[in-house]
């Protein structure tokens, strides 16, 4: 590509991503002097209309927001909500949440690695057009989509926005003998999960170095999911009500969703990534075996490499969520309940695309006053502008098209969700 | 029909919504491949950057019409479909983000947005067939997937799709479920509610809350009296019947005559 | 002990051997079944089946001896809309004959009046030809028949041949006439007093909307004739044709099993209440 | 009511009568705690049973209480068994081959139903008849019905009124009365009930037993009445079909059928054609009930299209036209749609206000 000159590179409405989105990239002088993630998903207004609700629909109200995800959300109220009211969750309520939590990673991750990331790898346009070459492969995610699905759907109902999830744990016990209808083929659902990464370890993905922040919850004794210490790699651990402080949102013309920076105005990834380097050695060691075979150890140092992160976390899921049942013992009550009193929480737990964070308020009736929600995808848009800028160069060494693709895979890297991201309260404004 | 070696040309658009209708295409896992043997997939942006243009002998929808782009977007849509299908309740009855239809829309755009005047947003989150001909109409929050296969299932044969639409209740009771108005005395929107979720909520012990939207004749008064009679204040019952698909025709002209 | 359990309501294919179009909006069907079915009497109907599709009962229009079965469907549904879409040599399934037909022994040596509205000439073609075919075992015969406009009228080209049968008269009215129109003009009811049948002596067999055939009994009784001179064919939802789904009660009777041919004092109770 | 000879027995007497149903291989069916509710289930052992827990059925209300009460008819009627709620009828594949569905028929015992529902079996193999659902006649073929008569009737039942209850005295194979906890009447109903309790060397009940159970059961049969009786109903809800009371019933009825689903007798179904990705396609039979708007919907009309006419219906077909149909009732009196009834109708008290208009009029 030629130097001097100026030009532009427009994604119009990116492909294999969850929702609504362009990338406008300019250059000037060789060099790209301006990015933009355009973020047209229409805005929704949960903030608005979950005021006036009841504490008790929180969940299912912000499910929601998204359908990929819908079990983050309904986490995230669930634990705020529980703050609230000093609800104590019991053991078993506890384990079923992180098994359908869990389930809903399996489900998202090889939707996002092997349906809309790996075709980028291979040259492709979708995942249909990986079938032929690589059949097992396709097989492989079907099946392992259907398991981590099935896991939510025996829990909650159905994998999309779930209804056996409550407030004070879940509406009904769900009995042992149900969980184990899982564990029939699991001895196959675990070659699957490993295969899966194997596949995902031998695609050629981009080396590239550049300095990041990464941020995630860091887990005490296991690898994060429902709760945890806010972390990064600059040495920070805070607890999540302090989240807030550190961090500061800006609403832009060209975008339906806020992005998020540190205070000092430096962007941040959240999401498998920055999980996998913070928690590395809370992997599973049968997670942790196949990836060091395969050379690969923390930190990953480039966002490419976010599918190699998915596809562990896939395994660690459904390592994990074998063990759960193992221990699992059905409780005498399905749920607790709390005398309704006002308050304010704020909770955090790991969406499968990173930190998602809620903050209620409810008046002594228990109605929602307030609202609000910061979904990871918004907190990576400003690190996905940087992104491009970051490898700048090995886009522009490409011709057009094939930059345009690489512009698309550089966000594709951060399985953006965009309905979640049209989401904002309280900012700063940038005017453009 | 018209695609390659007689597929049906298929395409899937989203406007406002989750994404979790189009989850349901993809959580089909093997059924979709089976389905991919009689259907090629033109347009379905989520699973493809292959995006062929139109004409296309069906077109799923997902999500309701919230902005003056997507106004003009199923406009297109239709003018290069032969079928369309309105696939979740977003797309029917114009879903959950419908809940703002009943607030003051200044004040909902002043609630999130430090700058509401960035924002382009048709007042109303509205149901598709507000603005075009649907030919076939799948509700839910999310749509069942089988249903929704179904429904192709029926395209494909090229007859009329059809689902029946009686009350949620005697999915409950072809299932074993134990009534949960009955047992427990918690109100649940089954009896106005159409079967076709598997009568989840109850099978969890719980009311349901109307994901799926009314039945063709709903009785919403006669169970708001029997919501008041458990014990809820009215405005109670409103807000429970004011749910996923407050926006359809019945419940909306319930609701607005329980709350004069 | 696994079992197979073999439905009673099994179809039978049938091979579609003819189709004549009638009106905008019908077709008569000829159906080869690939197995004997009982033969049907007049004023009997069928289920018609597609796979995957959906069944519908249909009268039989006509009955030939080598087994071939002729329908007049009207393209109005999910089955109607389909089978309009097959052609000459696609297989179709048939349940039946089921019902009681029109009461043909009742008929010998009486006058047979015919009222017949829209699609509903159709279940009465059979008696037409068992006229025609034993003419001397019957009265004088009168066929009333109306349509909304001249182009729905069914089996135009026979009227010519149902005239030519000697001792019979053939009045045809529309509510609305186009240019081509020479006849009456108005519902079919009107021309009742004009039927040259005995009513002491003449039995009358009437199909059609619900709606004209309450106009049809009033006209009828008006002229004389009794609860059990006159003959209805009715109509309800139906799924089984067996008398089993339950969804084709009229009062205490299943029109499947008991009708669908009605003697008027039968029904008297509930014909005119409405929503029964 | 009272015929046949009655033998004496205690709780032990039971549980081996149990015991010997087993030992000749029948699946037994019975009531169970399960949700919160009674319901039929398959039992693996007598003390599954729920003896010792009652259950209040009100308009609309279930609850259960552990208070050393009874139960009385459990959610499920034995519809659910032999009639179920969805069923494939055949398979027809791509060149017109057709297949049929097996299934697993095991002999199997129904253990202390209720009269009432012994009489809706009676009535269904009435309503199937020559013509019959397959299965239903299978079902039924390989069923031992051993029924518990009700000493103590629930608020919502009405079996007297109906003439089923409630002490059964036909069509079973044993009946037993409870009594009291030591005192267990058995009663054979057929050579096969003869002889299983045989098995159990019981004593023919004294004298006094029969008094006891006499005077228990006409008690039963005291409590166990609606507030109309049979006499001339079929005839005084013909002279009123224009009646208010529909109308006004329908303003608190929700039209979601429960009541038609619930019913032992109800058995209205639909069929749904599913075409499949290979070319085949499926039949498949599952419950309907006249209060479904699409009941006597047809192309381009409808014939009940009110709430009320539907409503309606159910009362002239149960309590009416299925006399002439099949020679009895369509009720039994069982109490489900009252009980599982979300909006808390009462059958009963519809019937009385309608018979009421009738005789108003008739003051006049
Ligand atoms: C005894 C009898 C004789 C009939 N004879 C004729 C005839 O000769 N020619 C003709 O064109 N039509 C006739 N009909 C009407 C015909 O049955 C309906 O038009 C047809 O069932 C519509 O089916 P569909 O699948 O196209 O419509 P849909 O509206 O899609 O109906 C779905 C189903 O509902 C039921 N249904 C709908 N409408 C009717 C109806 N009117 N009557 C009974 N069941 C219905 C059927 O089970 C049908 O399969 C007759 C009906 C009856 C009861
Ligand atoms: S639980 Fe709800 S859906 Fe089920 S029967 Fe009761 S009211 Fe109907
Ligand atoms: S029971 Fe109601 S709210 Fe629950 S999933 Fe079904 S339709 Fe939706
Ligand atoms: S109508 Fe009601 S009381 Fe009578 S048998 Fe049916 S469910 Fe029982």
């Amino acid at each position: 590509m030629s130097g001097k000159d100026y030009f532009e590179i427009r994604v119009k409405q990116l492909a294999r991503v969850e929702g609504e989105g362009g990338v406008w990239v300019k250059v000037k002088d060789g060099k790209i002097d301006y990015v933009e993630v355009n973020i047209f998903e229409p805005p929704r207004f949960f903030e608005a209309f979950l005021k006036g609700r009841s504490y008790l629909e929180a969940p299912d109200l912000t499910a929601r927001i998204c359908g990929i995800c819908p079990l983050a959300y309904v986490m995230a109220s669930s634990r705020a909500m529980e703050k609230i009211l000093g609800i104590k969750v019991s053991d078993a309520a506890n384990k079923l949440r992180e098994m359908a939590f869990y389930g809903e990673w399996i489900e998202s991750h090889v939707l996002h690695f092997a349906f809309l990331h790996t075709p980028d790898f291979l040259g492709k346009h979708s995942v249909f057009e990986i079938a032929k070459e690589h059949p097992q492969f396709l097989k492989d995610a079907i099946a392992a989509r259907d398991w981590g699905n099935k896991v939510i759907e025996i829990i909650g109902g159905r994998p999309v926005h779930p209804v056996g999830f409550r407030v004070g744990g879940l509406h009904r016990i769900i009995k042992k003998r149900e969980l184990e209808q899982l564990l029939g083929n699991y001895d196959e659902v675990k070659r699957i999960g490993r295969r899966l990464l194997e596949f995902i370890l031998q695609l050629p993905i981009p080396e590239i170095r550049y300095d990041m922040v990464f941020m995630s919850l860091k887990g005490e004794k296991e690898y994060p999911i429902l709760e945890g210490v806010v972390a990064n790699n600059l040495g920070d651990e805070f607890p999540e009500d302090e989240f807030e402080e550190r961090i500061i949102a800006e609403q832009k013309r060209y975008s339906n969703a806020l992005h998020y920076r540190l205070r000092d105005g430096r962007p941040y990834i959240t999401g498998p990534l920055a999980r996998f380097n913070l928690n590395y050695e809370l992997l599973s060691p049968e997670v942790r075996d196949v990836l060091e075979e395969f050379g690969f150890k923390p930190p990953l140092r480039n966002t490419y490499q976010s599918i190699i992160a998915r596809a562990a976390e896939t395994y660690h899921a459904i390592l994990k969520i074998g063990r759960l049942i193992e221990e699992y013992r059905e409780p005498s009550r399905a749920y607790e309940e709390a005398e309704v009193r006002a308050g304010e929480a704020v909770a955090i737990v790991e969406a499968p695309r990173g930190m998602l964070y809620h903050r209620y308020r409810i008046d002594d009736g228990g109605r929602i006053l307030y609202a609000d929600i910061v979904p990871p995808t918004a907190q990576n848009y400003a690190a996905m502008e940087e992104d491009i800028l970051k490898v700048g160069d090995l886009i522009l060494k490409k011709p057009r098209e094939e930059a345009q693709r690489l512009v698309e895979t550089t966000i594709r890297n951060y399985d953006p969700c965009i309905s979640c991201s049209v989401h904002m309260i309280r900012l700063r404004i940038i005017e453009e | 029909m018209s695609g390659i070696n007689g597929k049906i040309r298929l395409a899937v658009f989203k406007l406002t919504s989750c994404s979790g209708c189009q989850q349901q295409i993809i959580d089909l896992g093997e059924l979709l491949l089976a389905l991919l043997d009689r259907v090629e997939i033109a347009y379905f942006l989520e699973a493809s950057s292959d995006a062929k243009p139109g004409p296309y002998d069906v077109a799923l929808i997902e999500g309701s019409v919230s902005t003056p782009h997507e106004e003009k977007l199923v406009k297109n849509i239709r003018e290069n479909s032969k079928i369309v299908v309105s696939v979740g309740s977003c797309a029917t009855y114009g879903g959950i983000q419908a809940l703002r239809n009943w607030m003051e829309f200044e004040e909902v755009k002043k609630t999130v947005y430090e700058k509401p005047e960035w924002v382009e947003a048709l007042e109303k989150s509205r149901p598709i067939s507000d603005f075009i001909k649907v030919d076939y109409a799948i509700s839910g929050c999310p749509a069942n997937k089988l249903q929704l296969l179904s429904t192709l299932k029926q395209i494909l044969i090229g007859r009329r799709a059809y689902h029946r639409e009686e009350s949620l209740c005697q999915e409950c009771k072809r299932k074993g479920n134990v009534c949960v108005v009955v047992a427990k005395g918690e109100p649940c929107l089954g009896p106005i509610i159409k079967e076709g979720c598997g009568a989840l909520c109850p099978s969890y012990g719980r009311g349901c809350y109307g994901c799926f939207g009314p039945t063709i004749d709903p009785k919403p008064d006669a169970l708001a009296k029997r919501f008041e009679d458990l014990g809820l204040s009215r405005e109670e019952v409103a807000s429970r019947i004011r749910n996923v698909t407050s926006w359809s025709e019945p419940i909306r002209r319930f609701l607005e005559s329980y709350e004069r | 002990m696994q079992e197979i359990v073999r439905s009673k309501l099994t179809p039978t294919p049938a091979e579609i051997i003819n189709i004549i179009p009638e009106t905008p909006d019908t077709k008569t069907f000829y159906f080869k079944p690939k197995a004997k079915l009982e033969k049907p009497k007049p004023g009997q109907f069928t289920e018609i089946y597609i796979p995957g599709v959906g069944e519908a009962p249909v009268s039989v229009s006509g009955i030939e001896s080598d087994g071939v079965i002729i329908q007049t469907v009207r393209s109005i549904g999910t089955l109607t809309e389909y089978l309009f879409k097959l052609g000459r040599g696609d297989l179709i399934g048939l349940r039946g004959p089921y019902g009681k037909g029109w009461p043909m022994e009742k008929l010998k040596d009486k006058d047979v009046l015919i009222v017949g509205g829209g699609i509903g000439l159709a279940p009465l073609r059979p008696v037409i030809k068992e006229v025609e075919r034993n003419r001397r075992d019957y009265g004088r015969l009168s066929i009333l028949y109306g349509a909304r406009n001249p182009s729905l009228l069914l089996y135009r080209y026979e009227f010519d041949e149902y005239r030519k049968i000697p001792n019979s008269e053939l009045l045809l009215t529309v509510d609305r006439a186009d240019e081509t129109w020479t006849g009456n003009v108005g519902v079919v009811t009107q021309l009742i007093p004009k039927a040259s049948v005995d009513p002491r002596n003449a039995v009358a067999l009437v199909c059609g909307p619900e709606i004209m055939m309450r106009f049809t009994v009033k006209a009828l009784e008006k002229q004389g004739f009794k609860g059990n001179q006159i003959y209805l064919s009715l109509e309800r939802r139906m799924k089984c044709g067996v008398g089993l789904c339950g969804h084709c009660q009229v009062g205490p009777y299943f029109v499947c099993r008991n009708g669908p041919v009605f003697p008027y004092w039968m029904i008297k109770k509930y014909f005119w209440v409405d929503q029964i | 009511m009272f015929s046949g000879p009655l033998y004496s027995g205690g709780f032990s007497e039971l549980k081996r009568l149990f015991q010997e149903i087993r030992d000749r291989n029948y699946r037994i069916v019975g009531p169970r705690l399960e949700d919160g509710v009674v319901r039929l289930g398959e039992l693996q052992s007598f003390e599954e049973i729920p003896y010792g827990v009652s259950d209040v059925q009100r308009p609309g209300y279930y609850r259960i209480r552990v208070d050393g009460g009874r139960f009385r008819t459990p959610l499920d009627s034995p519809k659910q068994l032999l009639y179920p709620p969805e069923l494939t009828i055949f398979r027809v594949t791509k060149d017109w081959k057709i297949e049929y569905p097996s299934y697993r028929f095991e002999k199997t015992a129904l253990f202390g139903i209720k009269p009432c529902d012994l009489a809706a079996i009676k009535i269904m193999d009435r309503v199937q008849g020559e013509l019959g659902d397959e299965y239903f006649l299978k079902m039924r073929e390989n069923l031992l019905l051993v029924v518990e008569n009700c000493v103590e009737p629930g608020e919502n039942c009405f079996c007297a009124t109906m003439g089923t209850g409630p002490a059964a005295s036909t069509g079973f194979d044993i009946a037993y009365t409870r009594l009291d906890n030591s005192i267990i009447l058995f009663q054979p109903g057929s050579d096969l009930g003869a002889d299983i309790l045989g098995e159990l060397s019981l004593e023919p009940a004294t004298p006094d037993q029969v008094g006891a159970f006499r005077r228990a059961i006409l008690k039963a049969a005291e409590r166990a009445k609606a507030g109309f009786r049979l006499e001339n109903l079929p005839d005084i809800l013909e002279l009123n079909l224009e009646s208010k009371v529909y109308r006004e019933i329908a303003e608190r009825c929700l039209g979601c059928a429960n009541c038609n689903m619930v019913c032992p007798t109800c058995f209205c179904f639909d069929i749904i054609d599913e075409p499949e990705l290979d070319g085949s396609s499926r039949r498949i039979r599952i419950w309907d009930g006249c209060h479904s708007y699409s009941y006597a919907q047809v192309a381009g009309g409808h014939f009940r299209k009110d709430l009320w006419a539907r409503y309606r219906h159910s009362i002239l077909h149960k309590f009416v036209y299925w006399l002439r149909q099949f020679g009895s009732f369509g009720c039994v009196g069982c109490g489900r749609c009252i009980t599982w009834c979300p909006a808390g109708i009462d059958l009963r008290e519809v019937i009385s206000k309608i018979v009421e208009e009738v005789e108003e009029r008739c003051r006049k």
